[in-house]
């Protein structure tokens, strides 16, 4: 049912001319497409509470949408507000934490600015500093989703005790600047966040010693990408074998050539494998909000779908450029778009070895994992 | 996507757990871990008493009906029940052919008398079954059978003359069902019939067949007008193809969560050696543990998610890239146990040739992507059934 | 297994290295290491230029026979030449396909009165050809292509209509030769004709194909009656696809060496980020850049092995394996490159869409195993042509 | 030439019955064929110089017949009598030294025993101490290539400051056990040795500080084996592509399907490349000894040919029993056998990761590789 209806309002909204222009435009989205997500289909609230106006629904929805939308290429913020989310929740109640989930349930782009890609997903490069006159925040962080699209910023930050503090800031605040960052894969743009000496009070402080908190934030959002990647891997084997289907040579489609068909089979399998462990991995997820999983147990189940998913949706793209032949060279086919969006998925919160080695450190040391 | 199992199928995990508590010691304690592949041909008559034994509590054919002595079970039951059976290390069971297969046929497709004659032994653990598919000239392409069953007229029997090959444990077995062609001028699907023939008598020869491990574990069954009687044939003459394909319905992944309890203690006894000699620091071992880890633990969510599926008994999506993946698992498993052995793989258990068991692992799992449909044959299925991939043009012979 | 080089073909390197040095400079500076795979379209004039420059030093057309302006060097030489232009960042020749394809066909298959008319403005760099073999319903199946040339009586012309693809700088070129069905009525490899025609005329339309870099190197040709002279068909009537296959056995692997001189320097270049970015310590990184080291080593000794070998103009084992290893050696060191540098793999050059030199890599390596006989065909090609594995039924459209 | 007169010598003394026979015999090879061999191909003498009766011809001969031993899985002690004339012809001229040279020269089989296999193929297990009365040799070597049928071996040996040794011991002085090792191959039969306090004089000594010597007898013995590995990953192909081209099914030779007839491109593909790079080790061995390659450069050829020919080997074997498809696990058919020396020849010496990452250790570290 939220399948279907996910697919055929994408199907409509999101075809292939909807996301080039989307990637076109001088706003590296699709404002309008954006509202009618937020107001048809309310997809910014799947897990927002109720008492924030949000559908207080599950990660498994949440994954069959997220899916969805990787198989239309949906260039919309919604891992965005969804990241934010996750982190709201997990953060505990305060006025600033129920004033952005309201703002998030309202169609506003809320992002988090978390990482300095330096090595770590979870390393902030943003510190915060007590000059006297009160508390200031300085530093950047990069690979922001929709960052410039952002009304606010959760903001990430090393307290001067190397302990992690989350702040809410506006983002057209005092020495914010944001930058949108041109990527290779123009589907899910980036920023550059940057901080002068922004002030702030404690009022804007959703958590003060976050980094434990962090880390199952990143698993969570692990668990949104997969699904973007299985969305990937689908449309990509199904593009795929459509375009074999029409396309002759030798007298035969060339679908009918072996080649051809078993590549395919090994895309199936690697797409369903996939599959398999996002949709445990959001069952895990809401056990976890529910207090009936572990951390522990909510990372590898994060750790096991990334690993598969990303080599999924980026074998699936490959091959499937493979399959078109030529034409997969083309801007013309979405083909290339697929594989654009693999790569970039792939790169984004650690790759496959990364994350196998994280299972080897459970399976082999018996310690814990080293992110 | 968990399977739900409700308080009776609690219940009934623990009755099946505590039987085999109480029934798998003693006299059954050497064949726990026994029989599994690779080691099909050992324990035999110890298996054969503890498939009675089994039989004595009801722990035989628990999804046929009742009526059958069967125990009607649920498909939760019976993962349950397979569960339960590879955890205590029950051995490979002697009875499986005729539980799973046979007797499902039968019940599908066989007359009354025919289920009157079969089910109860099978039940009770007294005759055992074998399966005669393949032939030398028929493997993948197994429509191109040429054993033939021609009807007797004075005798009122079946004569039944050719050769099937791959016919697991037909040594050890009472019967084996064999698919024959009763119209010698048919071809392909067409113009075969399935039959219950006896092992026991002179038209049957069985041949081992002597694998890369030394052992043999299948066997060449050759067929010189052996008989079977005028009503030991399923369907009707020219069904078999039917009745043969619909065995290929029967197991909705029931067994698959036990077999993957077996991987696992394969996995498990990888990971003590690796962290025993030192293997565990190499990186490359690393990411293939984790990689096995994380395969098995795919499937057994993909099981999951068949047997909570569709009731309509069509495979699933998920259900049909499943052979394709465990086998090629397993096969991986193999060669990461040697490499996590390093030069140690190469020693045997003792001479002249007594393989160790991941040594069995290793060269065993090279036919698991053979057996049961090559991995090429199931590529073929995935591209033509689940994505609607065209067939090959039908070739001329070369 | 290494080639042997005579003193003279070291007093070869040393002038063709002197003459790059003095030469590749100054108006030219700019031009070095560019106009590469996935850079074609850049510094056109320039490079025009360039070839000029190389005619006046003799270094075009090396391997032509003196009397037409060649050198007639030996393959040595024509592999010092590469390795040495390689060395020196010579940029993407404009007039490659002149050089090793429209020249070497004339001299094999062309009339004198051809060879006259086009190969000294190829030698000297005044004309520049493309190819026109592919067309959109005829990729891996060449033969395939419907493009016809029909004979005007009239004008004694040639009159040619259809459409071309994946002609590689069709729009900076002043000629493409054309292979085109004079036989309406034919099919296949029987009834073609290869045409040498001007692109500057009204019955051409060239259409450049945008890619998924953004960039267009190729074009789309069509041809609405587009006329050359009766005696611009090269061979007979019917002999165009011999004419055409012929081709394919000109490039004996001279060039490899110096393609592989630039893979060098690719691969130098993520050995360098890999140091500084930290992913050399990467254990999985650290197999895979030595992988690549390894690949590249052994493209180089099997093109020794190749040029060393058998005179015969066949192609040797390790030749037909060619194509296909560096391919997918080459879109491997793509990916490499990426996962080497990690998220900020994702940064562009600038905005809106200008790639780094290795994002062009990662994107343009995937049209490597495609181009010039996909993966799938250069397999096809092994095990039919080097194994003897035959040919598959020939199919019904479907 | 050569090539052809070895081959054609194999096709017919080295046939499947052979080596079939000569696996199942109590002596584990065939000490007839063993004994031709040397008298009428004298291929133990290729390596040893002329002045002890030997053909003192290079290593890119060697390679040609080691090739052609691992296609026809020749069952017997030349790779070991070939490893131990490598080492005699890099130590120091000495009358112990010639003798095992005339040895080999002669037919005896000399057999080097070199490693405890823990870690490491370079460390002995065996020790020198001086008890006062006398040197004496103690502890074990394993895998010591057929030392059952060696009349001397060559013992390498810790010294009491941690130095190595090389030590002339015939294998029935007092204190010297040798028991061959069951093993998963049967073609590559091994043996352990074992010294119990074998006194031992300055004259067995063949090296006194053996410890960098060892380091380049171990990259020639690893061309030797990748030589064996070459000829048995061309094997597999051939033996595979005859079976697939006899077939038939579905009315056709299978070698007519795709997914058969491009493993069977990839398998030539990986053995070609083997080859290319077996032959450049074994130019570079001859560079080597005549002092016209650096050490560097000699354990680089090795390394990058044992990765690849054992990836070789093993992929082919392996490939090669699928496109048997169920009579390539029967006893009866060799590729199975194939299948056992790929694996054998695999892990001796180390496996491929290991060879790569000493490649990389000296792209990346700059300095020198593990091993």
């Amino acid at each position: 049912m939220l399948k279907d209806t996910s697919q055929s309002f994408l199907a409509a909204k999101s075809d292939s001319m909807a996301v080039r222009a989307a990637c076109r435009s001088p706003q590296h989205f699709d404002a309008a497409l954006w509202r009618s997500v937020c107001n048809d289909m309310y997809w910014q609230g799947v897990l927002v509470p109720e008492v924030h106006e949000g559908l207080a629904l599950g990660w498994v929805e949440m994954a069959i949408i997220m899916e969805a939308a990787g198989e239309r290429l949906l260039t919309s913020p919604l891992f965005a507000v969804t990241q934010s989310t996750a982190l709201l929740n997990v953060c505990l109640q305060s006025a600033v934490r129920d004033r952005c989930l309201a703002d998030i349930a309202s169609g506003h782009v809320v992002s988090l600015a978390l990482t300095n890609a330096v090595g770590s997903w979870h390393t902030s490069g943003v510190s915060v500093s007590d000059s006297g006159d009160g508390l200031t925040l300085s530093g950047e962080a990069r690979f922001v989703p929709f960052g410039f699209a952002a009304s606010t910023l959760l903001v990430v930050a090393a307290n001067e005790d190397q302990s992690t503090s989350i702040w809410v800031v506006q983002s057209d605040a005092v020495g914010v600047s944001v930058q949108h960052t041109p990527t290779l894969d123009q589907t899910r743009p980036m920023s550059e966040v940057r901080l002068e000496a922004v002030a702030v009070s404690e009022a804007q402080r959703l958590s003060s010693d976050a980094g434990p908190l962090i880390k199952q934030v990143v698993a969570l959002s692990r668990i949104l990408i997969v699904a973007d990647q299985v969305g990937v891997a689908q449309a990509s084997l199904d593009l795929s074998v459509e375009y074999t289907k029409e396309r002759s040579q030798f007298n035969r489609s060339i679908a009918s050539f072996q080649a051809i068909k078993h590549k395919a089979a090994d895309m199936m399998v690697k797409v369903e494998a996939a599959r398999s462990l996002l949709y445990f991995a959001a069952c895990t997820a809401d056990a976890w909000f529910a207090q009936e999983a572990t951390d522990a147990a909510l990372q590898e189940a994060a750790y096991m779908a990334s690993a598969c998913a990303s080599d999924a949706a980026f074998f699936n793209a490959g091959s499937g450029i493979q399959m078109h032949g030529g034409v997969g060279i083309t801007e013309e086919y979405d083909i290339q778009l697929y594989f654009k969006r693999a790569r970039s998925t792939e790169s984004y919160l650690g790759r496959p070895p990364e994350m196998r080695e994280a299972i080897a450190c459970q399976l082999l040391d018996g310690g814990e994992a080293w992110s | 996507m968990e399977l739900t199992f409700t308080a009776a199928d609690e219940l009934f995990r623990q009755e099946i757990a505590q039987w085999l508590n109480e029934n798998l010691r003693d006299e059954f304690a050497e064949v726990r871990h026994r029989g599994g592949p690779g080691d099909e041909h050992r324990f035999v008559d110890e298996r054969k008493a503890w498939e009675r034994r089994l039989a004595e509590g009801r722990w035989t054919c628990i999804g046929w009906p009742e009526a059958w002595g069967g125990r009607g079970a649920s498909i939760e039951q019976q993962v349950i029940y397979h569960e339960e059976y590879a955890r205590a290390g029950g051995p490979g069971r002697m009875g499986h052919i005729g539980d799973t297969l046979t007797g499902p046929t039968l019940l599908a497709f066989g007359s009354e008398d025919q289920k009157a004659r079969y089910l109860p032994d099978i039940r009770s653990g007294q005759a055992f079954w074998s399966q005669g598919y393949s032939e030398p000239g028929a493997g993948s392409d197994l429509a191109a059978i040429r054993t033939r069953a021609d009807f007797d007229d004075g005798s009122r029997q079946w004569k039944i003359t050719g050769q099937k090959v791959w016919t697991s444990l037909a040594h050890e077995s009472d019967f084996v069902f064999v698919l024959a062609r009763v119209d010698r001028d048919s071809v392909g699907h067409r113009g075969l019939g399935f039959f219950l023939v006896a092992l026991d008598q002179p038209g049957v020869t069985i041949r081992p067949i002597n694998q890369l491990t030394g052992t043999a574990e299948f066997n060449e069954v050759y067929f010189d007008e052996a008989v079977c009687a005028a009503d030991d044939i399923v369907g009707a003459p020219g069904d078999g193809w039917k009745v043969a394909m619909g065995l290929l319905g029967f197991e909705r992944g029931v067994s698959t969560l036990g077999q993957q309890m077996l991987f696992q203690t394969e996995l498990d006894e990888i990971i003590r050696l690796a962290k025993l000699n030192g293997a565990s620091r190499d990186p490359e071992i690393r990411q293939r543990i984790a990689e096995a880890h994380i395969g098995l633990r795919t499937m057994r969510y993909n099981s999951m998610r068949t047997l909570s599926g569709g009731e309509d008994g069509s495979l699933s999506r998920e259900a049909m890239i499943y052979k394709l993946y465990w086998s090629s698992w397993h096969r991986n498993l193999g060669k990461l146990a040697m490499d996590v052995l390093g030069p140690d793989a190469e020693l045997l258990e003792e001479g002249p040739y007594e393989l160790t068991k991941l040594q069995s692992l290793f060269l065993f799992t090279r036919a698991d992507t053979i057996y049961g449909g090559t991995n090429q044959i199931q590529r073929n299925l995935i591209a033509e059934r689940a994505l609607g991939m065209p067939k090959e043009p039908r070739g001329q012979a070369k």
